[in-house]
């Protein structure tokens, strides 16, 4: 799309909207949002990328093939829930770490449910990224 | 406990994701076939499990049912996981030979991998809403497969299959969510009994759009339609596991939720079942008639055959269950090796159009052997698999003095019979067309190994089967059983109640 | 409240309905979309309705005050939501690969994997 | 096989061998049992095999089926040797062999078996070997009808054979055979009783090609002569024979019985006969006899007294003997002059003495001359006729007959091809080798042997045979060439005329009978007008239900939901429905009819971009409905789905062509309000009760303290039902992959 | 809350929805792609005003995410049209031109 | 230029200092650090930093304004029966070389009510606007020119 | 007082959202309506946000606000921008006082130049 207003509010917009869908995926848990607004929101930051400067660029922005990032998602998200394993827990048990946890504050967490909510992240980013891109290039 | 149900739905999903990750090289093929042994040893083991322990369940997430996700098996989800990573091994060492590079690079085995861990999902989940997940990973991946080659037919039929498998999800889930909004749970072993608070009328109208949404997942008349307008077109491996695992899925599904959930008014909704199990027998095997195709034949013959399950469901006796679960088993095996079969057919003759091929039996006796005998299984002639299924439908049928049933089924027992001589006939008696010897020497060794490896393994189950039934007969008893008496299965799930 | 939306679903409903069987694959995919979201509200709706109070636990607080909207439905409608959009997403190229090898759009011309019997 | 003999006969090796030596071993073992047999030993063997449902491998010798045994591994012996060579070097001769033992195995089965179930495996073994067996010259269309057609009626029949076992399984509430024959008298008062009786008689005389299934017996000769020989005459066609003898002690003695066996066989022997008399083939001819054969035996079995039972007996043992042999010897014919035609054969007893011997002792057996065995079968066969039949003038009258066209039959087939005129120029037929007259010239032989000294037989087999039918010592009669100025040697002396009136005429009067059967439906080219209307109503039907139009299927599918929802609520009756619109603000109404106005409007429209913001409209008012109900993760994900849906639209589009004006159908709109109003009913009433909350009131009160989670449906995503958010993003990650795939091909144009 | 913010909630909602159902009324009527499409895009940016109200309603912030998110990617579908709209004409004309 | 990463350093400082992480102390902080630069100034040389900051801040009130009084404007339009507008599409040459500033340019003209940015050449050179009241396109061109370009370029490229 | 402003702002929001709509439907052609639409639009949004600020009255909720209003002015343009363009390239008839120079338009379609299209050709 040779719109030069496009391509440069792109090269805001994309940006934006990747950290955005960081944002969003990371408060999930406490918040609205999530893995899967994360990954969509994300995914629609290259979807703009590859509409106003072709999915040549949008490719060569994301360096990795979108159907590699999406399997590595799901493998994440396996991975998580296998995790639990090692607790001998079930499969899926949120395994979590408190980092500076107090009596009344539970500190910085970090769980295997927010690995698995990154692997969501992952795949729906990964996924649309491949529809569509192939879908603009056979068309 | 809970990882011995696990690990069976974890192996096909890990299995997909190192399949695709390898799909540019001839790993990747390697990695398939390797994780679908490992998911038979895995399978292997929970069917040990269950036998010896009796139902078992795991909730996932640690969460206590019913408010996680339960996995359950009992036998019969264990024997349908078994079956169904003997299917996957077979089929993933056939698609050796017969998924080209092409295929492979597309992604072909980790889609398959997908559909075999979304089948073993919908066996082994005790959570409806679960179960609508795994049919939809099972059903998305169908399509995938199905178009895989992106040949125009396979496009013509891919849009049947999917336009009438989306109506059919869309029911699914409209069920799940009026039930929900009926009983509060998801939960099968809690809904079991959370149904009895509800308007049973209400209950009633779920029950038959549960019925409809599973009817066409099963593929029972008047809703089969999506599967002669496709099965025949997309690969051969592909055809088989379709052909072997996705209706009786459907079917599975009726088998559990008409016997656990749905049992308030059987003199309806089973009554209902019978209908459509003869309807379904005597139009699939019609239509099976009227084709000339070997793997069209094969696939109307599919819909005729789920309607004897569907007759062991719907006649609900202990004998019909027996029945059914039987020709389940039996059915995914046979079926399973005849498009395997077809496969070959088609390497080394030229086609599946019977009228274009011919000459097998004279130079491939042993691709002739290895037919007749799911064929005649599926025929229901003794001593193989098939008689013992038939025989037990027949007698519960006629044991309840359902006089129109089993003679419907015998009749289209008949009809079976014609269709696969007629394949017989025309595509091993009959001297090919062109003249040419279709050998098997005509495959590649590897190839010629690949095929009939798989092949000869699900052979050679069915003449077991058939020799020896005591082992499965009382398996199938066992497992009827704690259909028709849920309590140890709800039990597992939810803990003993007081 | 449920009933009026109760109503809605079934226009819906019907109005896909009358959409999928119009034997044109772009109006069968508008009937799809239509039909997905029924479904879901189905769901939602099934769930019961509450106005304006988010299933959301505030800080400081063990659980939500007062009476929240149900949470689990709408868990399940996120979820079919996805489903749905992965389905719509294959139905769609589907129907784009349908149109470039079988150059049609309507499902009844599409002859290829059931020829017509030549009518004796 | 035209061609003569082979040169040098040097058989098939060892594949020809041994299944030679394999028959005659269980020949010579069956031998073995005789003694214990005409002690009036009963010998059995039993093994569970599905005791789950009390299915064994139970295995029985008593008089009838050693009997049976021995004819059935004694003619196989002497078939499979001729085989060797009359099939000699054919490439496909393992394969004959194999399922000739292979049949000869399953007869032995069927005929030991003590189960019911295990019964009917062997006889369905013996169907489908014999398929193969006839489709043996399967490169021949012909061939593989007439295999078709066999296999399809007696498989047709052994179907409701099957139902009639398991009634008589469920009455009996065993499997065992010998069980169920002390049962005799609770069977024949019970209910089951009829239904029984037909189905079991469905099988056998489908099996035995009683009239009117016997159309596919003569078609059945399309597979080698030694098969017919062995199939269709001396074994398989008489397993309906020996089901119906089976289960004679618990079934017969009732006025059904009676008149149902004595009716069809006499119907079979006579009509047989005729047919047998108007064929030029001689197998063919032979093939009717056979037919008239089975009649007579099927007419005995009607019956109960001792001469029944003892002239059944006595010609089941002869007919098996000449006709076997008499096939065999047309075999050797066949091969020697490459015809079977009546009319063009003549003069060969000169060239082929052995085999003119063979013929000459066969044929007088089965023309019934004395002191062949055939004379005494003869005799017993009329002594039983008049000795307890109801209608004995009837009976006997029906013997008469066939008898007499019988004595016809064998002068055409056994006597003018070697003694009458002389031999056709072209050909230069010699001596059968000694492998292929060898079982001719015994078996005929042992007719005579066993007519000489009938006390053999007697003692051996026919008594020991007789008690199994009649379980009475004393219901055996005597086994005599001479006994005494009676009736039934007056009817052989009528039969002796009669007969040699018919063969003297037999031209003339095969003239007439060509043209009096051109009356009667032909039954064969029935069965070919039965195939195509099945074919037809099959097409006719799949091109109604699978008519290849996604519309239909639609429709169908459709209709379904619609009528199964309607019929059922006509059923259940109206439920509970409470409607209660008080809180509905006008918010909530202008959402639901914003959403309502969108799908209107895709409903209507014939402009793709309006279809598409239409979409657009019903994902921004379900989103609001989202968003007013406090759902705002969802709200969220709908509008980016919302939005993706139309980006992807928006993409294909470019693709593709405009949408054609749409026509209004009623009948698609009537089925759509249906669907859609139901599903509305439903919901309604579903929501008219309150729900029961357990579960989210465990989420709302686990999600902080034990998931550490603020947002529930987050918690419930990830952690509560997280094995569902695998699934989800497994479905996500497919359908991308099979997009991608799905697009991928296009360039290439499809592979594979 | 007092009285006076209710009632201006009230009229906001009722303005809101009220502009929806206009830009409804231009989506119908059309007649070009891009009025279609300026509806769509309309109702979209009214949406988020909706959120802005409705999370003053109800008390809470949890609506404003869904604005947030609205913000940022509703323009993308009218992107999108916007692009198929041009490219559909120059599409149209090259293959008219090609045959 | 430092002025900005020195600005948020001392903000963040200021949150250290009164040990309260809160988006409210970062704010404070920021505004009182820009004091502080403000001050220290001379010793710093970061004159082109105020400079810009001033002239954001300028854009963002004139931005308001213009959005407010045009909108009144259309909304007289609409509001009238009778349609006033005398619409046209007109050129403005464009001197605005950044891609920031040709966005805001663009962006800005566009949601000033009565004027719509169309499209920009590719050479970047031209601005394609299209006007609702155009009864004098070049005095429109002008006030384009003078007013929105200018407060974008003095705040984006700092001339 | 501050539900005073937030009232008022939140009803001259709703207000310029009705004259918004009341353009789309009203305006002579499709440019001027996008006038209406998209700006007056992001105005009332932007109010009526303004006015949820001011109730709220926290920083999280003022940067988010603030937050949703920059990304409608960023966004909102550039969606108008896109249509603006196809209006000219697809030929949309546009109303009869329009004064466009015919250059200017060809300059406006650099790489597609539409026939006239009143829909897309349905
Ligand atoms: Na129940
Ligand atoms: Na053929």
């Amino acid at each position: 799309m040779n719109s030069v207003i496009l391509r440069v509010g792109t090269r805001y917009l994309a940006g934006l909207l990747l950290v955005f869908s960081f944002y969003m995926m990371l408060r999930g848990h406490n918040e609205p949002g999530g893995g899967f607004i994360g990954g969509l929101t994300g995914a629609t930051g290259f979807v703009l990328y590859a509409i106003a400067c072709g999915t040549h660029d949008a490719r060569a922005a994301l360096r990795v093939l979108p159907q590699t990032i999406a399997i590595w998602g799901l493998g994440i998200a396996l991975t998580a829930g296998l995790f639990a394993a090692l607790f001998g827990d079930d499969l899926f048990t949120g395994q979590w770490l408190f980092i500076g946890a107090t009596e009344d504050d539970k500190g910085l967490p970090l769980s295997s449910v927010l690995v698995f909510d990154i692997g969501v992240y992952l795949v729906v980013f990964g996924s649309i990224l491949t529809i569509v891109f192939a879908m603009e290039e056979e068309i | 406990m809970s990882w011995v149900l696990a690990l069976p739905l974890v192996i096909p999903f890990l299995t997909a994701v190192l399949a695709f990750l390898t799909r540019q090289s001839p790993l990747g093929r390697w990695i398939s076939v390797v994780g679908s042994a490992v998911l038979l040893a895995a399978s292997i083991v929970l069917m040990n499990v269950v036998l010896r322990d009796g139902v078992i369940a795991g909730q996932m997430g640690g969460w206590s049912a019913p408010f996680g996700i339960t996995l359950v098996a009992d036998l019969l989800s264990a024997v349908m996981v078994v079956i169904t990573a003997i299917v996957a091994l077979a089929v993933s060492i056939y698609a050796i030979a017969d998924v080209d590079e092409g295929m492979e690079r597309l992604g072909y085995h980790a889609l398959f991998n997908m559909l075999i861990a979304g089948v073993v999902g919908a066996f082994i989940t005790g959570d409806l809403f679960n179960l609508y997940v795994w049919f939809e990973v099972m059903l998305i991946a169908s399509f995938g497969l199905l178009v895989l080659g992106g040949r125009p037919e396979q496009i013509d039929g891919g849009v049947k299959y999917v336009a009438l498998n989306l109506v059919s999800t869309i029911m699914f889930l409209t069920g799940i969510g009026l039930l929900y909004g009926m009983t509060g749970t998801l939960n099968m072993a809690d809904l079991a009994s959370a149904v009895d608070n509800a308007d049973q009328r209400i209950l009633t109208l779920v029950a038959v759009l549960f019925m409809i949404a599973f009817g066409v997942k099963a593929a029972v008349f008047p809703l089969f339609f999506w599967l002669p307008a496709s099965y025949h077109t997309p690969a051969f491996a592909v055809s088989a596991v379709f052909a072997g695992l996705l209706t009786k899925v459907g079917v599975y599904a009726l088998l559990r939720i008409f016997t656990l959930i749905f049992d308030h008014d059987t003199a309806f909704t089973h009554t209902i079942l019978l209908w459509v199990a003869g309807l379904t027998m005597v139009v699939g095997v019609l239509g099976a008639a009227a084709q000339s195709d070997m793997r069209k034949i094969l696939s109307f013959h599919i819909v005729s055959q789920i309607g004897y399950m569907i007759m062991g469901l719907a006649l609900l006796t202990p004998l019909a269950i027996v029945g059914a679960v039987f020709y389940l088993v039996h059915h995914i095996v046979v079926k399973a090796n005849l498009f395997l079969i077809a496969g070959v057919a088609q390497r080394i003759a030229g086609g599946t159009k019977l009228s274009r091929i011919g000459g097998l039996y004279k130079s491939a006796p042993l691709l002739a052997v290895l037919f007749v005998v799911p064929a005649f299984s599926l025929a229901g002639f003794p001593p193989l698999s098939g008689f013992w299924a038939k025989f037990l439908l027949v007698k519960a049928a006629l044991d309840v003095q359902g006089w129109i049933i089993a003679g419907i089924a015998l009749v289209v027992g008949l009809l079976t019979i014609y269709s696969m001589t007629k394949i017989w006939a025309q595509a091993f008696w009959e001297p090919h067309p062109d003249g040419i010897e279709p050998k098997l020497s005509n495959l590649s060794s590897r190839n010629r190994a690949a095929m009939l490896v798989p092949i000869s393994g699900l052979a050679a189950l069915t003449v077991i089967i058939g020799v020896m039934p005591e082992p499965f007969v009382r398996f199938a008893e066992a497992s009827a059983a704690q259909l028709l008496d849920p309590t140890p299965y709800i039990e597992a799930v939810l803990g003993v109640q007081p | 409240m449920e009933v009026l939306f109760a109503i809605t679903i079934g226009v819906l409903v019907a109005a896909s309905v009358y959409l999928m069987l119009s034997n044109h694959l772009l109006r069968f995919i508008f009937g799809l979309v239509l039909i997905s979201n029924a479904a879901n509200l189905t769901i939602f709706v099934a769930g019961r309705l509450t106005d304006g109070a988010p299933p959301l636990i505030p800080e400081g607080a063990d659980a939500p005050l007062g009476d929240v909207a149900n949470a689990l439905p709408q868990a399940l409608v996120l979820t079919a939501i996805v489903i749905g959009f992965g389905l719509f997403a294959f139905a769609i190229v589907l129907v784009f690969r349908a149109w470039t090898t079988l150059n049609s759009l309507t499902p009844d011309d599409m002859r290829l994997a059931e020829p017509e019997e030549a009518q004796k | 096989m035209a061609g003569g003999f082979p040169k040098e006969v040097r058989g098939n090796g060892l594949t020809g061998i041994v299944p030679v030596l394999f028959a005659a071993g269980l020949f010579a073992y069956f031998v073995s049992l005789v003694p214990n047999i005409s002690s009036n030993e009963v010998l059995r063997w039993n093994s569970a095999w599905v005791p789950s449902l009390g299915i064994d491998l139970a295995f029985l010798v008593d008089g009838l089926s050693l009997t049976f045994a021995l004819l059935i591994s004694g003619i196989g012996t002497l078939v499979l040797l001729y085989s060797n060579t009359y099939l000699a070097g054919h490439p496909q001769y393992a394969r004959f062999a194999l399922f000739l033992t292979a049949f000869m195995v399953s007869m032995l089965g069927l005929v030991l078996a003590d189960d019911l179930i295990l019964l009917f495996v062997f006889w369905e073994l013996t169907t489908i070997t014999s398929y193969m067996l006839i489709g043996f010259s399967h490169e021949g269309e012909k061939s593989r009808r007439n295999a078709l057609q066999a296999l399809f009626v007696t498989g047709a029949g052994g179907l409701a054979f099957l139902a009639g076992l398991i009634l008589l399984a469920t009455f009996a509430g065993t499997t065992s055979i010998s069980g169920i024959l002390t049962m005799g008298d609770e069977l024949r008062a019970h209910a089951l009783y009829l239904p029984i009786l037909i189905l079991l008689l469905a099988g056998t005389l489908t099996k035995s090609a009683q009239v009117p299934f016997h159309f596919w017996l003569p078609n059945a000769m399309a597979a080698p002569t030694p098969v017919s020989a062995f199939l269709h005459s001396a074994t398989m066609v008489k397993a309906g024979i020996y089901v119906m003898a089976r289960v004679h002690p618990a079934m017969s003695g009732t006025d059904v019985w009676l008149w149902t066996l004595t009716i069809l066989g006499a119907l079979t022997a006579v009509f047989s006969s005729l047919l047998a008399l108007r064929q030029t083939d001689l197998k063919q001819a032979l093939a009717y006899t056979t037919l008239m054969a089975l009649g007579t035996l099927t007419l005995f079995l009607g019956q109960e007294s001792g001469y029944a039972m003892t002239a059944f007996a006595t010609f089941l043992v002869v007919h098996s003997l000449y006709k076997a042999s008499l096939f065999l010897v047309v075999g050797c014919i066949d091969t020697a002059t490459g015809t079977r035609e009546t009319d063009q054969l003549g003069g060969l007893g000169r060239l082929m003495p052995i085999t003119a011997v063979a013929a000459a002792l066969a044929a007088l057996s089965m023309a019934g001359f004395p002191p062949f065995l055939g004379f005494i079968g003869k005799e017993l066969k009329y002594a039983g006729a008049i000795a307890v039949a109801s209608e004995p003038v009837l009976v006997a009258g029906a013997a008469l007959l066939s008898n007499a066209l019988m004595l016809a039959v064998a002068g055409v087939v056994a006597f003018r091809p070697f003694w009458r005129g002389s031999v056709p120029s072209t050909q230069s037929p010699q001596e059968a080798p000694w492998q292929m007259w060898l079982g001719p010239i015994l078996l005929a032989g042992l007719g005579a042997l066993f007519g000489i000294y009938p006390d053999l037989l007697q003692v051996a087999l026919i008594a020991p045979t007789v008690i199994s039918l009649t379980g009475e010592v004393g219901e055996v009669k005597e086994l005599k060439l001479w006994a005494g100025i009676n009736v039934p040697l007056m009817l052989s002396i009528a039969t002796f005329v009669l007969g040699l009136l018919i063969y003297a005429g037999h031209v003339r009067l095969r003239a007439f009978l060509g043209r009096a059967f051109a009356v009667l439906p032909d039954l064969d080219l029935g069965w070919d007008r039965f195939l195509d209307g099945l074919k037809a109503f099959a097409k006719w039907q799949t091109r109604i239900v699978q008519n290849g139009k996604l519309s239909s299927y639609l429709f169908a599918t459709f209709l379904t939901i619609a009528a199964g929802l309607l019929l059922t609520l006509v059923y259940t009756g109206l439920p509970t429905i409470a409607v209660d619109l008080s809180d509905v603000e006008w918010k909530h109404a202008s959402i639901a009819l914003l959403t309502i106005a969108g799908a209107v409007l895709a409903l209507f429209t014939n402009s793709r971009i309006a279809g598409i913001a239409a979409l657009g409209v019903v994902g921004i008012g379900i989103a609001l409905i989202f968003i007013v109900f406090s759902a705002p993760d969802v709200a969220i994900t709908q509008l980016l789905v919302e939005t993706l849906i139309v980006v992807l639209v928006a993409v294909v589009m470019l693709r593709l062509p405009s949408l054609p004006k749409a026509e209004f159908r009623l009948s698609h709109a009537l089925l759509s309000v249906a669907v859609g109003a139901s599903v509305s009913l439903i919901l309604i009433a579903v929501v008219s009760s309150p729900l029961d909350m357990r579960l989210t009131d465990y989420f709302e009160a686990t999600s902080w303290p034990e998931a550490f989670g603020r947002n529930i449906v987050n918690v419930i995503l990830v952690d509560f039902r997280a094995l569902d958010t695998f699934g989800e993003i497994a479905v996500v990650v497919i359908a991308a992959l099979s997009a991608y795939a799905l697009l991928r091909t296009t360039r290439k144009g499809g592979s594979s | 809350m007092d009285g006076f913010l209710n009632l201006s909630l009230e009229i906001g909602f009722i303005c809101v929805v009220l502009s929806v159902v206009l830009a409804f009324v231009r989506m119908v009527k059309g007649p070009s792609l891009q009025d279609r499409v300026v509806a769509l895009d309309f109702m979209t940016v009214a949406i988020v005003a909706f959120c802005g109200l409705a999370a003053v309603r109800y008390g809470t912030s949890a609506f404003l995410d869904v604005a947030l998110v609205l913000a940022l990617v509703g323009f993308l579908a009218t992107v999108a049209l916007a692009r198929f709209a041009e490219r559909n004409t120059f599409r149209t004309r090259k293959e008219a031109d090609d045959e | 230029m430092n002025a900005f990463g020195l600005n948020i350093i001392l903000a963040i400082a200021w949150v250290a200092f009164t040990g309260s992480v809160s988006l409210t102390g970062l704010i404070t902080g920021f505004v009182i650090g820009y004091g502080a630069l403000w001050l220290i100034q001379p010793l710093i040389g970061t004159s082109t930093y105020f400079r810009r900051v001033t002239a954001w801040i300028k854009l963002i009130v004139m931005f308001h304004y213009e959005l407010i009084v045009s909108s009144l404007e259309v909304a007289m339009d609409v509001l009238t029966p009778k349609h006033r507008a005398r619409p046209a599409i007109i050129e403005v040459p464009l001197d605005v070389k950044s891609d920031t500033g040709i966005l805001l340019v663009t962006n800005l003209i566009s949601l000033t009510p009565g004027t719509l940015s169309i499209d920009v050449s590719e050479d970047r050179k031209t601005l394609v606007v299209h006007a609702m009241f155009a009864d004098d396109p070049e005095a429109l061109r002008k006030s384009l020119k003078a007013g929105m370009e200018r407060w974008v370029i003095d705040a984006v490229e700092g001339r | 007082m501050s539900d005073l402003i937030a009232g008022s702002l939140i009803i001259l929001g709703g207000l310029f959202a009705v004259i918004g709509a009341l353009g789309l439907v009203r305006m002579p052609d499709v440019l001027i309506r996008m006038h209406a639409s998209t700006k007056i639009g992001t105005l009332s949004t932007g109010l009526i946000l303004a006015g949820c600020a001011v109730v709220f009255a926290t920083p999280e909720i003022i940067i988010r606000v603030i937050a949703i209003v920059l990304f409608i002015l960023l966004t909102a343009p550039i969606g108008a921008h896109m249509m603006g363009r196809s209006v000219l390239s697809t030929g949309v008839p546009l109303w009869k006082n329009e004064d466009i120079e015919p250059e200017t338009v060809e300059k406006a379609l650099r790489d597609e130049h539409g026939a006239p299209k009143p829909d897309d050709a349905t």
